[in-house]
């Protein structure tokens, strides 16, 4: 980051309270994902019958579930899995997506069509139940999930490539690339793409946090992933099935939690595109 | 602006109560909320879910129906005891082999027509013949053939056995063998559907104590009382002038349908709910256990290393029993662990399943891990259906950690339930937990239909010439004592070679308001609305 | 017509030590700092300056229609007396259209894309009276007539995307005028427009503003115009107004440094390359089109005075050759029509045209970034012209045509950095590897190119817009070009900086001896940059010859129509011909 | 006018039929995609106590699942074009008059969630838009982030939870009609509709108490794009030229936002509208569930889980057909309301 756009997103931040704390929620939520399991206070997936569906206190945080596992632990161990699960699968049809949309829209043509079409026969799908049938039929494993998850997403990525190179195709420094001797691949890979990444990343950080809800609808479905691992959609799913009986802290803890991730990220990604909006350059 | 408007709108929407001008016949009303769909309205189309067997029992007479016993102060059904229905008396031949039935001569079907015994001979020739679910039922009663079946008069019909059948009359009060008004249902007969299968599966053509008003598959089904109906006990029309079946896919709402007591019964409620509505004890809960039930956790006894008979009795004995019941099921079923048999031999016979002589025991689990060749373990899969992960997540969970304990790597998979069933089906999974039921709970019918054979519900593949010919025997022993001989020997011979591991037998828990009376566990796990009545 | 308000008198705008503030990232910036000036009822007012200067900003804090982040810090305007920086938002709306109007660059987007343009006219015209939608109807045809629009009931129902920029242009001066206003502030009104175009929209504005008798203030950074339209000129530069005169002694006897800068980079039909920044005027400069000149190269100023003959000799042989280019688009287009021309080593040709004559496209034909339809290219005597222009970048000649483009923001990869702009062709057309030679080059190409060695690590958008200009002329002549195509290589730039950087390319080709294919829409450009001269009008070719014959006596009508159309700084009083006239 | 209506039906029927290959391609993908589900829905289905191979087989034969796959899908195709979508092994009847009866109860539940949504969105976003980055603007964007990241059946529990279970002002979340009341003679399928047909607004009342609770939870989560997008559409119109001359000419300030900016920023949110309501048909999987919604949604995911394989093909079918009339819709619309587009 040179020094000017360092200012310039400190200027934005400071004009933008909101996406300042997201930045930071997003921030401690990443660190949590890295060092989450060596510092809860126990063992997220050992068992105490005993001490089962404990309301919060000072002992139990958040309260323990149904095997008496401590609700905290869990949180803070499962935002590993959400954010990698979300993260792969935005990584995934983030980079698919940036290509083939990217080529398609310098290239257009008959590839654009092909391309095209494929895309029309992904967006009309219901996608939710496109990624159902995808897990049931691969099997709900983590990366099924992930891929069910970038397979349904893949198509904005297309789309969102495709237009923002269509409109960069005709710009005068492409041109002026192929008069410096670039071929039609090289204006893509070396020039183009880089130039739409900036802008798609504010997407990612959007679907990242529809990633996340996606595998937690799966979960609600029993389409999610299995016990014990802790992970948010399950601990959702599961806790609402206590709800009708007034234990609401296993379902408000991971609900909670969710929900302040996606927050965060969408927060992040509303800030991100100020940022990168030339026209909020002044 | 708008949405200050929009939300006092739905404020006001909210509020005003719109209970209609039905309010004084909501009393002779029930309302019955489910998670599951009726999917036919002839019980014998293959596919028929159980939701469509409960309706089956409402809209359709059988020839007579199972009574009732008390089984630890909670009625349930009684496989030996019968009492009529269009049939109003039987009598058995000494030999067993003859079976005459006095039909009522006041029976009338719901347009009109009286029953005659041309009518059950129909309605039998089609549980035997044609490609419906009653064929396979039928054949456990030693009903094969429609050369069984006679027409003695308007109002007698015989059935003929060749062996002596306990089984048969049990046979001929399960849901499949109706009696269809046969004239309606021929008229709707054509060539390629001569038991007009197509017809049945949306009409009814019956004489039950219920007559379908509107019939919303997977949403509602309303029924109206049939007042000329005459069959139950006390020989009048059934309690309720309408009930309503409702489906309601979240459980969680089922419970605050009850509790709210907008819902007036409901049966398929979680643990967790019915536990809690029975602590705040505003409504009557009715908790029987399953005693034709059995959940298990099975092997497949030919997929290595459950072949082994070591490798099934260490997971046995380090399964942390305790933990499960109270976690999955929150107490709420008959256990069948942490029994002491005297002598290793099973203590009855007369019965299956009884509780088993296994207890959580690392030390002893790790020895038979050893004895096995395995000291360190293995690693392996465990499976179960999403329907039931209500109960098996933990479950599993549980078992997956008690497991690590003497070096079984456990990976936990949770199938869609047609997937965990064709695998099942294909007998491809090595480790998991299913549960069974047995509409005619008798010890044999319980070998004889889960242990035997290269069958779909032989869960654990077993294949020990002993238990096959033990269960062959018992079948048709007539002597009690003997019976239940045959029967310590299989219980003794099941424990010790361990295909499965029976847990427990989950409660039904029915949760009704306190009005609503009459309720009686049935073999089909779902409610005879005929029975209840509202105080 | 009196040209200054008679004192005592009070003048119908008075704007009085206005300050203009901006809230940017960087803190305040003021964009207008003590301006002063005064309109009389029916007299027009020229503000001229170059981008940046305030100019707009002066009218639109008069009409108080500044952006949310600008301010009026301190001054008064007075219209007829009343203070306007103080009314109400309830004044202003009834000050808005009925008092002072205003009419904007790019009529088109002015315009609300999906209102017809009775409805438009007819909400200006409601605005401020009660009316009927019959009578609003009424009123928008009586006022395209008064725009003289052709057919004006058949463009009552037209929406503005139907309709041309002119005409668009039009519709924007009936609806300012519907409601009678004293004082039409015209923002740029024909930048963007055709020259032709320009001239009827500016002869209409003149005539209703004198019939009606309103006064006008005419911003424009086109002293042309404001010499041939105005009757007092005031010109502005950062912020302030420097100078204010009557056009004819302002622009033959300017007295203030930067009014003579600029009257003297405005090329006219008699200017020379060499005039258009004389170095006498450098002294003391602080414009940014003279600061971009710090590097300057040893060579420039030199030639600049050495305005000797480089044409080259006739013998001298064809560089590229043209024949029977034609160009077509899907759907049929024709951009192109058979159009063949020729270019000797070292010679330059100028291609003129009004926008849609096919210029732009047959540069980039030339460059082979996109194929012909039909055709065929000689460069150096070997046709180029099969070969597929996605194929073209593997071609040993690849080096030798290059390009520079119009809009230098659009033409530099935001991404890349001065120093890798520059060195990109080098890489990849000379497989130059990183190292001391490469940056040895790049240096010296930036040199060349006048753009200093500290820059080179600046991405585009911290450059200027002549920075900017000079980083996409060093790109393309890194490989010693032997064609240099100019594609409106200053449309985009100020008159001050265009002249340093035209000062530019004269002399690198006088240098290197490239052949040069400029392409522009200004006359007066290609006259002096060019020997000769093609007039293109509809992708075909009207008139070539050598540019001073072809200038002075043009044989085409329509070459005769566009050099009518151009302005001269000479002239007053011509308004006065055009008001009689008509 | 004429004309720009002759070129929008023109370019709307051929948008429709080039979408037609995305239409035969999706129902190929399901066809495909449901085989390759590892579960037999024959032997999920021959539940029966006694179900043994002899049933499991009849099952299949009666979904012709013996024959081979391509056969399967010449077969499949053929009954589709004859308007033949199979039948629903779980409620036993035909698929199409299983869409029929539900369809309905989808598209006005997911109609009601949409109107309650652009009416909330709509409103905020022109707020946002007039005070950018004001209070005002980053409230109403913390509100849009918050509605989109609950996730709906959680909303969903929670709304029911406390409107029906704590506060007793809701309904029970027990489908379309309270069960008591007697539903209105058949003409659309809409309640709504039907009831104010038959002149029952007793029955439209409680029709529409029990439409409020899933529809709120459905408009909760596409608030955010909508509104999003009309202020980004607000902005750009308010920042336009335009507005800028409309301004100049003294409009009244109502008329400058309402007919000048909105009705210009609205075109974007008619495309976003589309989108949005074809992918709530879709994804309100979740709220049928959780409201006992008789929908299609909810019919599919049953199907889907017990490898039901022609509901869940005709659910696709009919979701990609829907997709496909919204796309046109839209751009009929639009088509209608920009005369820019009918002169590309």
């Amino acid at each position: 980051m040179t020094s000017a756009t360092f200012r310039h997103t400190v200027w934005i931040l400071r004009g933008n309270p909101v996406t300042a704390v997201a930045a930071a929620g997003a921030f401690i939520l990443c660190v949590l994902a890295i060092i989450g399991p060596s510092i809860v206070p126990y063992d997220p997936i050992a068992s105490d019958v005993p001490n089962a569906l404990q309301p919060p206190s000072a002992k139990y945080w958040a309260g323990t579930d149904q095997l008496g596992r401590d609700v905290f632990s869990r949180l803070v161990v499962a935002a590993r899995l959400d954010l990698a699960i979300a993260a792969s699968a935005v990584t995934l049809s983030f980079a698919l997506g940036a290509v083939i949309g990217s080529l398609c829209g310098y290239i257009g043509g008959r590839l654009d069509r092909y391309v095209g079409r494929f895309v029309d026969v992904l967006m009309a799908f219901p996608l939710f139940v496109l990624a159902m049938a995808m897990v049931a039929a691969l099997g709900n494993r983590v990366e099924n999930i992930v891929i069910a998850t970038a397979i349904i997403n893949l198509p904005f990525y297309i789309r969102f490539a495709r237009a923002e190179v269509n409109v960069r195709r005709n710009a005068g420094w492409v041109e002026a690339a192929r008069a410096c001797g670039d071929s039609h691949l090289s204006v893509v890979l070396r020039f183009l793409l880089p130039n739409v990444l900036p802008a798609m990343a504010v997407q990612v950080s959007l679907n990242l946090g529809w990633a996340i809800l996606n595998a937690a609808g799966l979960s609600f479905i029993g389409l999610g992933v299995s016990a014990p691992t802790p992970e948010w959609g399950i601990m959702v799913a599961e806790g609402a099935r206590f709800i009708s009986t007034g234990k609401w802290w296993l379902v408000a803890f991971p609900g909670l939690a969710l929900m302040l991730t996606v927050l965060c990220f969408n927060l992040l990604g509303d800030g991100l595109r100020d940022i990168l909006d030339p026209r909020m350059r002044t | 602006m708008t949405t200050a408007r929009t939300s006092l709108l739905a404020a006001a929407l909210l509020a005003s109560t719109a209970l209609p001008a039905l309010a004084q016949t909501r009393a002779e009303t029930l309302r019955h909320v489910t998670g599951a769909a009726i999917n036919t309205l002839d019980p014998n189309i293959p596919g028929s879910t159980r939701e469509a067997f409960g309706l089956s029992l409402l809209t359709y007479d059988r020839l007579l129906s199972f009574g009732k016993k008390q089984l630890d102060g909670k009625w349930v059904f009684d496989l030996d005891k019968f009492q009529p229905e269009l049939a109003e008396s039987y009598t058995i031949s000494p030999d067993g082999l003859k079976i005459t039935f006095a039909l009522r001569k006041d029976a009338k079907f719901h347009d009109g027509t009286p029953v005659t015994a041309e009518d059950v001979k129909w309605s039998l020739d089609r549980a035997v013949t044609a490609n419906v679910l009653g064929k396979g039922q039928l054949l456990t009663g030693s009903l094969t053939s429609p050369d069984q079946f006679k027409v003695v008069d308007a109002h007698t019909f015989e059935v003929t056995l060749p062996k002596p059948d306990k089984l048969a009359l049990a046979n001929l009060a399960v849901v499949y063998p109706v009696i269809f008004n046969s004239k309606l249902a021929k008229s709707k007969a054509t060539a390629e559907d001569p038991w007009a299968l197509n017809w049945l599966k949306e009409n009814t053509a019956g004489s039950g104590a219920y007559i379908i008003e509107s019939y919303k598959p997977g949403e509602t089904t309303i029924l109206r009382r049939n007042p000329d109906w005459n069959r139950g006990s006390a020989d009048k029309p059934a309690g309720f002038k309408r009930i309503i079946t409702q489906t309601i896919p979240e459980a969680a709402t089922r419970a605050n349908l009850v509790e709210k007591g907008d819902a007036d019964i409901v049966i398929d409620l979680q643990a967790t709910d019915a536990a809690d509505l029975e602590k705040k004890g505003k409504l009557k809960v009715v908790s029987t256990p399953q005693y034709n039930a059995i959940t298990f956790v099975s092997f497949n006894n030919q997929i290595p290393p459950f072949d082994k008979i070591e490798v099934r009795k260490a997971i046995a004995a380090a399964l942390p029993y305790e933990d499960m019941f109270k976690a999955a099921l929150f107490g709420r079923g008959a256990p069948l662990y942490g029994a002491t048999w005297a002598d290793g031999k099973a203590p009855t016979g007369a019965i299956f399943p009884i509780p088993q002589p296994v207890k959580t025991d690392l030390e002893a689990a790790k020895k038979f891990l050893a004895a096995a060749g395995m000291p360190d373990g293995f690693s392996t899969t465990f499976s179960f259906n999403v329907g039931q992960a209500g109960t098996a997540e933990p479950m599993a969970a549980l078992l997956k950690e008690s497991l690590g304990k003497i070096g079984i790597k456990v990976d936990i998979q949770k199938l869609p339930d047609a997937q965990m069933s064709t695998l099942i089906n294909e007998k491809k999974v090595p480790f998991f937990t299913e549960g069974i039921v047995a509409w005619l709970p008798s010890m044999d019918y319980f070998y004889r239909n889960f242990y035997i054979g290269p069958i779909r519900w032989n869960y654990s593949s077993l294949n020990d010439p002993q238990i096959t010919e033990w269960a062959q025997a018992a079948r048709f022993e007539p002597d009690a004592a003997k019976y239940a001989a045959y029967g310590k020997e299989l219980n003794t011979r099941h424990f010790e070679l361990m295909p499965q591991i029976p847990l427990w037998q989950p409660s039904q828990d029915a949760v009704m308001q306190p009005s609503v009376e009459g309720y009686v566990y049935q073999f089909h796990r779902q409610i005879d609305f005929r029975d209840l009545s509202r105080k | 017509m009196n040209a200054f308000a008679s004192p005592g008198e009070t003048p119908l705008l008075a704007i009085d030590d206005l300050h203009v503030t901006f809230s940017t990232r960087r803190g305040l910036v003021e964009a207008v700092c003590g301006v002063s000036l005064q309109v009389a009822a029916g007299e027009t007012l020229g503000i001229v300056g170059e981008s940046g200067s305030g100019k707009s900003v002066t009218a639109f804090a008069v009409t108080r229609l500044l952006d949310a982040s600008g301010r009026i810090a301190a001054g008064k305007v007075r219209f007829k007396g009343q203070d306007i920086t103080s009314a109400s938002s309830k004044q202003l709306r009834s000050l808005h259209g009925a008092a002072i109007s205003m009419i904007f660059q790019n009529p088109r987007g002015a315009l609300n894309p999906i209102r017809t343009v009775a409805l438009q006219i007819a909400d200006a015209v409601g605005a401020h009276e009660r009316i009927s939608a019959s009578e609003g109807r009424a009123r928008a045809l009586d006022l395209l007539k008064a725009v003289l629009i052709r057919d004006p009931e058949k463009r009552l129902d037209a929406y503005p995307h139907e309709l041309s920029g002119g005409m668009c242009q039009r519709i924007m001066i009936a609806m300012a005028i519907a409601s009678r206003p004293a004082l039409l502030i015209a923002d740029e009104p024909t930048t963007g427009l055709d020259v032709t175009t320009q001239k009827t929209v500016m002869d209409l504005l003149a005539r209703i503003t004198a019939e009606r008798g309103m006064a006008m203030i005419l911003i424009t950074h086109d002293l042309g115009l404001a010499a041939r339209y105005c009757d007092r000129v005031a010109v502005m530069q950062h912020g302030k107004v420097v100078e204010e005169a009557e056009p004819r002694s302002l622009f033959r006897a300017p007295r203030h440094d930067y009014t003579k800068r600029l009257v003297a980079a405005s090329p006219t039909a008699t200017s020379k390359i060499a005039d258009l920044a004389p170095s006498s005027l450098r002294e003391g400069a602080s414009d940014e089109a003279i600061q971009e000149g710090g590097a300057n190269p040893s060579g420039l100023l030199r030639s600049a005075r050495n305005d000797g003959e480089v044409k080259p000799a006739p013998g001298t042989p064809l560089l590229l050759e043209v024949q029977s280019l034609v160009k077509r688009y899907d759907g049929g287009v024709v951009a192109v029509n058979d159009v063949s021309f020729a270019i000797r080593q070292g010679e330059s040709l100028g291609l003129v045209g009004e926008s849609g004559s096919g210029k732009s496209t047959i540069s980039r034909l030339v460059c082979r970034l996109i194929d012909a339809s039909e055709g065929e290219i000689l460069f150096d005597g070997q046709p180029i012209g099969q070969q597929a222009a996605r194929d073209f970048h593997k071609s040993p000649l690849r080096k030798d045509i290059q390009i520079v483009f119009q809009d230098p923001t659009d033409s530099l990869n935001p991404r890349f950095n001065a120093f890798d702009c520059i060195a990109h062709p080098l890489r990849r057309l000379l497989a130059m590897k990183d190292g001391a030679a490469l940056s040895e080059r790049v240096r010296e190409c930036a040199a060349r190119a006048g753009l200093p060695a500290e820059l080179l690590e600046r991405f585009p958008h911290q450059l200027s817009g002549g920075q900017k200009a000079r980083v996409g002329i060093a790109r393309a002549i890194a490989c010693r070009p032997r064609l240099l195509v100019l594609d409106e290589p200053t449309a985009a730039l100020d008159v001050s900086v265009q002249a340093v950087i035209l000062q530019l390319l004269d002399s690198l080709r006088r240098e290197d001896g490239m052949a040069l294919l400029f392409v522009s829409h200004d006359l007066n450009v290609v006259r002096m940059m060019c020997d000769r001269t093609v007039v293109l009008q509809n992708g075909a070719i009207v008139e070539q010859g050598e540019s001073l014959a072809l200038f002075r006596a043009p044989q085409a009508p329509y070459t005769r129509q566009l050099l009518d159309a151009v302005l001269h700084l000479d002239g007053p009083g011509q308004r006065d011909a055009v008001v009689a006239g008509s | 006018m004429s004309s720009q209506l002759a070129t929008t039906a023109k370019r709307a029927g051929r948008r429709f039929l080039s979408s037609l290959p995305a239409l035969f391609g999706v129902l190929v993908f399901t066809f495909l995609l449901m085989r390759v589900l590892p579960g037999d829905p024959a032997v999920f289905f021959a539940s029966g106590p006694t179900a043994g191979k002899e049933e499991i087989e009849l099952i299949r034969k009666s979904m012709g699942l013996d024959k081979p796959v391509p056969e399967q899908l010449v077969r499949y195709l053929g009954d589709v074009g004859t308007g033949n979508l199979g039948r629903s092994l779980t409620t036993g009847q035909p698929v199409l008059s299983d869409l029929r009866n539900r369809l309905p109860a989808s598209l006005e539940l997911t109609f009601s969630a949409l109107l309650i949504a652009l009416f909330t969105a709509i409103p905020l976003g022109v707020a946002a838009a007039l005070r950018q980055g004001s209070a005002v603007d980053h409230l109403v964007r913390f509100i849009c982030a918050l509605g989109v990241c609950v996730p709906t059946f959680v909303s969903g529990l929670l709304l029911i939870y406390a409107f029906y279970y704590l506060l007793g002002w809701a309904p029970d979340p027990t489908g379309r009609v309270d069960i008591f009341t007697s539903p209105p003679p058949l003409v659309t399928g809409f309640l709504l509709i039907d009831f104010a047909v038959a002149g029952d607004w007793e029955g439209w009342r409680a029709a529409a108490r029990q439409l409020v609770l899933p529809a709120f939870t459905m408009a909760l989560f596409v608030v955010a794009p909508l509104a999003r997008i009309t202020r980004a559409a607000m902005l750009a119109s308010l920042g336009s030229d335009f507005v800028r001359t409309a301004k100049s000419l003294g409009l009244p300030r109502r008329k400058i936002i309402v007919t000048y900016a909105l009705r210009n920023a609205i075109l974007p949110v008619l495309t976003i509208a589309g989108i949005v309501f074809s992918t709530m048909l879709g994804a309100n999987v979740l709220v049928e569930k959780v409201f006992s919604w008789p929908g299609v949604a909810s019919y599919a995911l049953d199907a889907l889980l017990s490898s039901d394989y022609a509901p869940v093909q005709g659910f696709v079918l009919l979701m990609a057909s829907i997709f496909v009339i919204v796309n046109l819709t839209v751009d009929v619309l639009y088509g209608i309301a920009d005369p820019r587009v009918s002169v590309e």
